[in-house]
């Protein structure tokens, strides 16, 4: 079975070539597209199953298909490596992808462009799967950039509109911003280490580098740029809200369960090389608290259901990092599994809502969809406590597991846990304030569940039950990560303050949203509130900020230079040469005493610079 | 002897072709393309049943070696080794894929416009298998000319400007490297007492001194003009755009491809210790052409201007990577020709057949094609993926080993030189976004690829695609060569 | 005189024969293609006398003249392009029969200015000079205004003769009071005796000798049309009738540039550092000046004879290079040689197809640039030798040109003479411009003006034959040029 | 026989010359042109008898006799030119003739 390991990601990949190749009639891309990568899904099954059947020790499977390229001292192949991270990584992108596949079906059905949707997340699947398996950084690298480029032409998939266009375009050049660094530190690495083989990489980084040193140092850093972009992370994070221009199925697998936890993912397989490096940890750890508490205050204020759930998903992406900055390398992954389920099922519910609201998308023209909709709504019920990581649900066990890890780390880990505390409590008001906007209060649509099929709903229930209970999977990551120090575990306040800040934020959620909306109207009246407002809805300004400070600068200069300047120095050259050939001509007057003046002044040169020399040299 | 054949039918091809036209025999497109395929055949007959030689501590396929003009000890020398084979594959390829782009393009005299397309390739043919410096000058100039024809004769509104910019930036710059030969054939011939212009006599030419630096310059300048580098480019946006479909994508597919081609062949092997003192400003050359390139190109909203810019952003790895002096640097810069030899030449010729469709090349009066001709947005989209870069497809190979190498050379120019990975996709992603995405902003329904551009295009996505996933046998066969120029 | 001094008097002999008969028979005939068949055998038969002749060479034939093998092929060369010549004019002057100007006196004055070429380039001694000089240069003032006379007359004919007249007069003058100082400073006329006297004498301490050398370069300078002495140049191409240019641009010129070559080889005198740094100066002006003066000129004729000034400067680069020291005179005159014929061939070429495409009539030449639109879909074959000839005149490979440039380069750098190289490159660049351009317009496509179908242009067979023999030569020396090497290294 | 030195002759042939020229450079009337151009060749003439005399050789006279002889020649198709100029202008000002320019 491990030996088929090749075939999952060749079968997503076929079903792109075959969707893409032939224009086949809309039932059959629905079988290609789903079958595919439920082919897959049920080969990783089998692949888990076996795999997990070994015996811990030996949980290492490589399969090397090709060389890529060799050139002097480097070489690439195109091997697959499947360790228990690889596979963890494995079943969420099968798994969650079957599902989301499934429900694209439904989704996407009176779509014209139904085959070129599906090839485009199959070929998404088998990017994705490139890049966990991928056996050295370099095939890492290439799936990388293609599962970016399956988000670039999935977020302006409704290519009609430009600002679709616009954001899949930012989506895709902030995160090529993170790949450049990500690729720079390739480059490093291979100069010092003479390899780019993850394992190899790994190794030998650990004999050659001392921690804390210079390179190692560099390397790291140059790495975490990459993850930065992908995961939406402080500072590159602004990509991630507009991404969300993309049908709701893309943001469920691309923009919520799969793609942006590739910089978690990477940052995970690279560990060795960020332990060498405690400070670019530490700075992983900040980067994600802040990311977690700027965009969740920044979800507090949005009104667009899908831009919530993006926001979340930053925020949530956040505290992955900050659970690999402080070296809970298991959590993170947890969390990402756990996050996956839910994120997942949140934003699929928002598509079953979207659709059977027409494609509206502001909370405010929704309300009191409760009754109307209640797949949705229980699916969002659902999804959004174990968001809100409330006791016994999926998201509980890891979130928990992050903040008691963050509570003992060496380094201000009371901070860090205060902070992601409070993150957590912010995480509940806008979890709240979404379902009940959405769902209680005033009946004000005439929308009903009539139009979503069971392909829409069976995922929807999948999801409920993982999200509900996926916190019982035990990640069998323990050999792939190093043991940690001090086995976390709260007790006491820290514990009490844990569990029960998303109750709070639930509480004030329901103060300000259902029980006395009023209250909330008068916060945003005020001048500070509004100020407030204003600023977290456009996510902080930064937007703004780059908008002024790199991106009018560009475009001043390239538009500035349309022309090409150092053509004008060629140009002014040619006008030289034309005034010169003017000025000669004039000389040409066409009178012969004027000619035979020439002659003269010839003559004069000649000989005065002969008798000049003469003179000279007496 | 099948080196001169190589060569010989292109030219005879040509005649042919426009005799054809005259006398109203036969269709000169069709002897055109029969004319390459037969050359096509020879060259790959030849490479399957070719034994090396070793002259000079390198390894060659075929020499042929004849006395010429014995006054100055001009050979008519041809080789052949691993890289010139793949440049003349390269060249034949795309003088098919340029015969056939302009299938319908070329309304007068295709007789003459055959003769002349073929006859360009027998010149770079000719520069590409030439190892007599004298000869080598000979096709340098002598694939101008047609080339010249091309875009003044059948080129668009500006061509005659365009023609001449073209002609004189070339020749001006060919007239130093003339003279830098020269210079170098008569100090060896001081040094040596061997008046030669054999690239093998003077390998071993041990020169050194300050006008030996001077005379490095002469070639890297021409060859830099060719490649094009920053600041000597501004011949190419002109040419590009107005040179008809055939002429663009033998421009930018095979000519540029001679000046980096010269660069390995004679600029650094001939002064390799004047090219390591050289090689960081080389090496910033080749960074300012990539950045500078991609910036300007972003601002065009004429397509082919905007390919056009976009090809000095990317000729300026193959700068970088040659001056590395490393097996990466230099097997990417080779990745990198070839590469862009696809994906410029498939978006010139897409560029041509948009004018051709709409009579415009301004982006601005584009927009929304992809609903009336998905798969010439499908494939465009294919095009510019792999122009900025897409890992899988053949110009990541080439950069990625470029930057790989050069980083190792210099790091902080290859920082630098990154940047451009960050601006590709600025400009590649702008032409998708204008032309085939948005609404159609006067509703203009174009029509989709026709079955032959589809073929055509078809050619080129799969050698893309097969040069990203599996690189290694070109990678080899260049290998041995570029070997040599590793100090 | 000697039997061997007669049989080396020959070709010489020979063309004054066929000036005298055709004379003669002009006074009887004047059916216009007779007198040219006669002419042109007169040509080809003196010219086979130089095969005889090649066997005796070299011989002193008194002191005046030195009939060696430099002679001989200067003497060739000569010949074949006044054959040239008389073959353009056949057409040229078709039906002057039925006109006040007889072409008869043409054909007479043209053999008189080849023997005065053919006696420059013999000459050894001061004397021979000035008569080869003068019978080749009054002859030209006639052959310039020569239609000037005809009905309704080419008012531009006359002028060119006038100025031509004047301004050569001037430049005689300048150069035999030249060679007048030189005598009375050194009391000799023949160029080896003078040679040995000016090395002895430490080169060049009177002021009358510097002075006299100054003049006699000056003289020279104006005949080769080198900057500041060219301006009458692209008047007099402009005014005589094209055949007529076609000679002034190669025979007149060549035959100077064969005497200034033997004159300094065999004196020495460009050693000298002034003579050098003169010329050195004149050459660098010739190049770029040239270039520049032609760079938009609208008129072919201008075009060539601006391009002619600056072919003359970077011919003076290969002649500078002897003067260094480091190039061996042979070499030097090799390049000069190899240049010389590519230059006739492509002028020829290129004044051809300006007289195949005039006539006579008619107040002037085609040549205006406007004329030349669209050449190559009317007369694809004409189109292509011009094209062919313009390109070698850009130096471009595959023609003569480029070799005889390459010859150049290779003096130039060899003499190290980076500076004239320079002015050569910068000059070349700017020439490319207008070559391009002319080229341009024969190849513009036809549809621009208006629907009218492109009408073929008429060749005549013996034009067709002219031109066809000069692109071939232009293309043979392009691509296989050690035969005209190996001539050029047996002189 | 008390000789003239060659310089004075020299000199003298020198300014007869720049005379000539000055003429040719200056006057309006094409015949006095060309006579300036006569007094030039006559120039030349004298510094030939001046050279031959310093060197006692019959050379200088017969260069001299040549230098006539061009002259002559000169004058002729000259005075042949005025003719047909006078003919189509109906004067003998020089700048008539200068229609060919740039």
């Amino acid at each position: 079975m491990l030996n088929l390991l090749w075939l999952v990601p060749t079968f997503p990949l076929a079903g792109f070539l075959l969707l893409a190749l032939c224009g086949l009639p809309k039932r059959l891309a629905a079988w290609v597209g789903v079958g595919s990568v439920g082919i897959a899904a049920l080969l990783t099954l089998g692949i888990a199953v076996e795999f997990l059947g070994m015996p811990a020790s030996e949980q290492v499977f490589r399969q090397t298909l090709w060389q890529w390229m060799s050139s002097g001292d480097f070489t690439a192949t195109f091997a697959l490596y499947l360790d228990p991270l690889a596979l963890v990584m494995m079943c969420i992108i099968t798994g969650i992808g079957f599902l989301i596949h499934l429900y694209s079906v439904g989704y996407m059905d009176e779509d014209p462009a139904f085959s070129r949707f599906f090839a485009y997340m199959n070929l998404f699947v088998a990017a994705m799967l490139v890049l966990v398996l991928g056996d050295n950084l370099v095939l890492l690298y290439l799936g990388w950039e293609g599962v970016g480029l399956c988000s670039y032409l999935l977020i302006g998939f409704w290519y009609d509109s430009p600002e679709n266009g616009y954001a899949a375009r930012k989506a895709f050049i902030v995160t090529r911003i993170g790949d450049t660094s990500m690729a720079i530190g390739l480059f490093l690495l291979f100069m010092h280490l003479g390899t780019l083989d993850i394992q190899q990489l790994m190794q030998s980084a650990g004999d050659n580098w001392a921690q804390g040193s210079l390179l190692p140092t560099l390397a790291a850093a140059l790495l975490l740029g990459g993850a930065l972009g992908k995961s939406a992370q402080l500072p590159l994070q602004t990509w991630l809200p507009d991404a969300m221009a993309g049908p709701t199925p893309i943001s469920a697998l691309i923009h919520a369960a799969t793609m942006v936890t590739a910089g978690v993912y990477l940052i995970a397989r690279t560990h060795e090389l960020f332990m060498l490096a405690p400070e670019v940890l530490f700075v992983v750890a900040v980067i994600g608290v802040l990311t977690l508490l700027i965009s969740g205050f920044t979800a507090l204020v949005q009104t667009d259901i899908k831009r919530i759930l993006a926001f979340s998903t930053m925020s949530q992406l956040g505290y992955m990092f900050l659970a690999l900055g402080v070296g809970a390398w298991s959590a993170a992954i947890f969390h990402l599994m756990t996050h996956a389920f839910f994120k997942a099922l949140l934003f699929l519910a928002s598509g079953a809502v979207i659709i059977c609201m027409h494609h509206e998308q502001d909370i405010f023209k929704m309300g009191g969809l409760r009754k109307r909709l209640p797949v949705s709504f229980w699916s969002f019920v659902i999804g959004g406590l174990a968001l809100a990581a409330l006791p016994l649900t999926s998201g509980y066990y890891s979130k928990h597991e992050i903040l008691g890890a963050t509570h003992v780390f060496a380094r201000s880990g009371d901070t860090l846990w205060a902070v992601a505390v409070l993150g957590a409590l912010i995480t509940g008001i806008y979890t709240s304030r979404l379902i009940f906007v959405v769902f209680f209060g005033a009946d004000k649509t005439h929308a009903d569940e009539s139009s979503i099929g069971l392909n829409i709903k069976l995922p929807l229930i999948i999801l409920c039950v993982l999200s509900l209970f996926g916190g019982l999977i035990h990640v069998p990551l323990d050999r792939v990560f190093p043991l940690q120090q001090v086995l976390p575990h709260l007790a006491g306040t820290a514990n009490a303050l844990t569990i029960a800040a998303p109750f709070v934020g639930i509480l004030i959620a329901y103060l300000f949203f259902y029980g006395k909306p009023e209250l909330s109207e008068k916060v945003a009246a005020n001048s500070l509130g509004k100020m407030l407002q204003r600023f977290w809805f456009s996510g902080w300004g930064f937007d703004w900020l780059y908008q002024k400070l790199l991106v009018n600068p560009l475009m001043w200069l390239v538009r500035a230079n349309k022309k090409d300047v150092v053509d004008s120095f060629y140009h002014l050259i040619a006008w030289l040469i034309r005034l010169l050939h003017r000025l000669l001509s004039m000389s040409q007057t066409g009178r012969v005493q004027w000619y035979a003046a020439g002659i003269a002044l010839g003559v004069v040169v000649i000989v005065g610079l002969g008798v000049w020399r003469q003179h000279l040299w007496f | 002897m099948v080196l001169v054949w190589l060569i010989l039918i292109l030219f005879l091809g040509g005649i042919l072709a426009w005799l054809a036209d005259r006398t109203r025999l036969a269709d000169p497109r069709w002897i055109a393309i029969a004319t390459i395929l037969i050359d096509l055949l020879v060259l790959i007959s030849f490479s399957l049943s070719s034994s090396s030689v070793t002259i000079a501590g390198q390894e060659w396929w075929a020499t042929l070696d004849l006395p010429w003009i014995p006054r100055f000890g001009i050979h008519f020398i041809l080789a052949m080794d691993g890289l010139a084979f793949l440049m003349l594959l390269l060249t034949l390829f795309l003088g098919l894929i340029a015969v056939l782009s302009s299938w319908t393009e070329i309304k007068k005299s295709s007789g003459f416009f055959h003769f002349n397309l073929l006859w360009t390739l027998a010149g770079v043919a000719g520069v590409f298998t030439a190892l007599d410096l004298f000869l080598f000058f000979f096709f340098w100039e002598v694939m101008l000319i047609p080339m010249y024809f091309i875009i003044a004769v059948w080129g668009h509104e500006n061509r005659t400007y365009a023609a001449i910019k073209f002609f004189i930036f070339t020749q001006a710059s060919g007239l130093l490297m003339l003279l830098a030969m020269v210079a170098l054939v008569y100090f060896n011939y001081q040094q040596s007492g061997q008046l030669s212009f054999s690239y093998f006599d003077l390998l071993g030419a041990n020169l050194s001194g300050a006008p030996v630096f001077w005379l490095m310059l002469g070639f890297f300048i021409a060859f830099v003009v060719k490649l094009p580098g920053v600041p000597l480019h501004t011949w190419l946006p002109d040419a590009h755009t107005q040179a008809p479909t055939a002429g663009s994508v033998i421009l930018a597919g095979i000519l540029l491809k001679t000046g980096a081609y010269g660069l390995i062949r004679f600029c650094v092997p001939l002064f390799p210790e004047e090219s390591v003192i050289f090689a960081p400003t080389a090496m910033t050359l080749g960074v300012i052409s990539i950045i500078y390139g991609a910036l300007v190109a972003f601002a065009q909203t004429d397509i082919k201007r905007l390919i056009a810019y976009t090809s000095i952003s990317h000729m300026g790895f193959v700068l970088l990577g040659v001056y590395a002096f490393n097996s990466q640097g230099y097997q990417g810069a080779v990745m990198t020709m070839l590469a862009h030899g696809m994906t410029s030449a498939a978006l010139f010729a897409f560029a041509g057949s948009v004018q051709q469709r709409i009579h415009t090349r301004d982006m601005r009066e584009m927009g929304g094609f992809w609903g009336s001709a998905p798969k010439m947005g499908a494939i465009v989209m294919f095009f510019s993926i792999a122009a900025l870069g897409m890992p899988g497809l053949a110009n990541f190979i080439g950069e990625f080993l470029v930057l790989l190498g050069a980083f190792k050379a210099n790091s902080w120019i290859t920082v630098v030189a990154a940047l451009g990975l960050i601006l590709a996709p600025i400009y590649s992603l702008v032409v998708i976004q204008r032309i085939f995405h948005g609404k159609p902003l006067v509703p203009r329904d174009i029509s989709d690829f026709s079955s032959r551009e589809v073929l055509m295009m078809g050619m080129m996505m799969l050698i893309t695609i097969g040069l990203g996933l599996y690189p290694q046998p070109v990678m080899e066969t260049v290998g041995l060569v570029l070997q040599m120029g590793v100090s | 005189m000697s039997a061997e001094q007669l049989t080396a008097l020959l070709p010489i002999i020979a063309i004054t024969a066929t000036a005298v008969l055709v004379m003669l028979l002009s006074a009887f005939v004047s059916n216009h293609r007779l007198i040219n068949m006669l002419s042109l055998l007169g040509i080809v038969v003196t010219f086979l006398t130089l095969l005889l002749v090649v066997n005796v060479a070299p011989v002193q034939v008194t002191p005046l003249l030195l009939i060696d093998r430099f002679a001989l092929f200067y003497g060739g060369l000569i010949l074949l392009s006044g054959a040239v010549v008389v073959m353009l004019s056949r057409d040229y002057f078709l039906d002057s029969e039925n006109t006040r100007v007889r072409a008869a006196e043409y054909y007479i004055l043209l053999l008189v200015a080849i023997l005065g070429a053919m006696v420059l380039v013999s000459a050894s001694h001061f004397g021979a000079f000035f008569i080869g000089l003068e019978l080749l240069g009054v002859s030209l003032y006639v052959l310039v205004a020569y239609l000037a006379p005809s009905i309704g007359g080419r008012i531009i004919s006359l002028e060119a003769g006038v100025k031509y007249l004047i301004l050569s007069g001037v430049a005689s003058a300048l150069l035999l009071f030249g060679i007048a100082l030189i005598y009375a400073e050194f009391g000799t006329l023949t160029f080896t005796e003078l040679g040995e006297r000016w090395r002895s004498a430490e080169a060049l301490n009177g002021l009358f000798a510097a002075a006299g050398i100054g003049l006699t370069l000056s003289g020279v300078a104006f005949k080769l049309s080198l900057v500041p002495f060219h301006m009458w140049t692209p008047d007099v191409y402009e005014g005589a009738p094209a055949p007529a240019t076609a000679f002034i641009a190669t025979v007149s010129k060549g035959a100077i540039f064969a005497f200034l070559l033997r004159f300094f080889t065999t004196t020495g005198a460009f050693e000298n550092q002034m003579i050098g740094l003169a010329l050195a100066l004149v050459a660098i002006a010739s190049m770029l000046g040239g270039n520049l003066l032609a760079l938009l000129q609208t008129n072919v004729k201008r075009l060539l004879a601006y391009s002619s000034i600056a072919h003359i400067g970077y011919l003076m680069v290969a002649f500078l290079a002897g003067a260094t020291g480091y190039v061996g005179l042979p070499v030097v005159g090799e390049a000069v040689g190899f240049y010389l014929v590519a230059y006739f061939i492509t002028t020829l070429g290129a004044f051809g197809v300006v007289s195949a495409l005039s006539n006579m009539h008619g107040a002037r030449d085609l040549d205006q640039l406007d004329d030349y639109t669209g050449l190559f879909w009317r007369s694809p074959w004409l189109a292509t030798v011009l094209t062919a000839m313009l390109l070698s005149l850009a130096g471009i490979p595959l023609t003569a040109g480029f070799i005889g440039k390459f010859y150049i380069f290779t003096a130039g750098a060899e003499g190290l003479l980076w500076w004239l190289l320079a002015a050569l490159i910068l000059g070349s660049a700017i020439g490319l411009y207008y070559y391009l351009r002319w080229i341009v317009v024969i190849f513009k496509q036809p549809q621009e003006q208006g629907n009218q179908m492109p009408v073929a242009l008429p060749l005549s067979v013996n034009m067709s034959i002219v031109l066809t023999l000069l692109a071939l030569a232009l293309i043979g020396l392009g691509v296989y040029p050690p035969p005209l090497i190996d001539l050029l290294q047996s002189i | 026989m008390i000789s003239i030195p060659v310089e004075h002759g020299l000199l003298l042939a020198t300014i007869l010359f720049c005379l000539g020229l000055l003429g040719v450079l200056v006057r309006r009337n094409i015949i006095f042109v060309l006579m300036s151009m006569e007094i030039m060749f006559n120039a030349v003439g004298l510094a030939f008898i001046t050279g031959g005399s310093r060197w006692q050789q019959a050379d200088g006279q017969v260069m001299f006799m040549l230098v006539l002889t061009l002259a002559a020649a000169e004058v002729a198709v000259g005075l042949a030119l005025v003719l047909q100029l006078y003919k189509k202008f109906k004067t003998v000002d020089i700048d008539v003739v200068s229609d060919m320019k740039g």
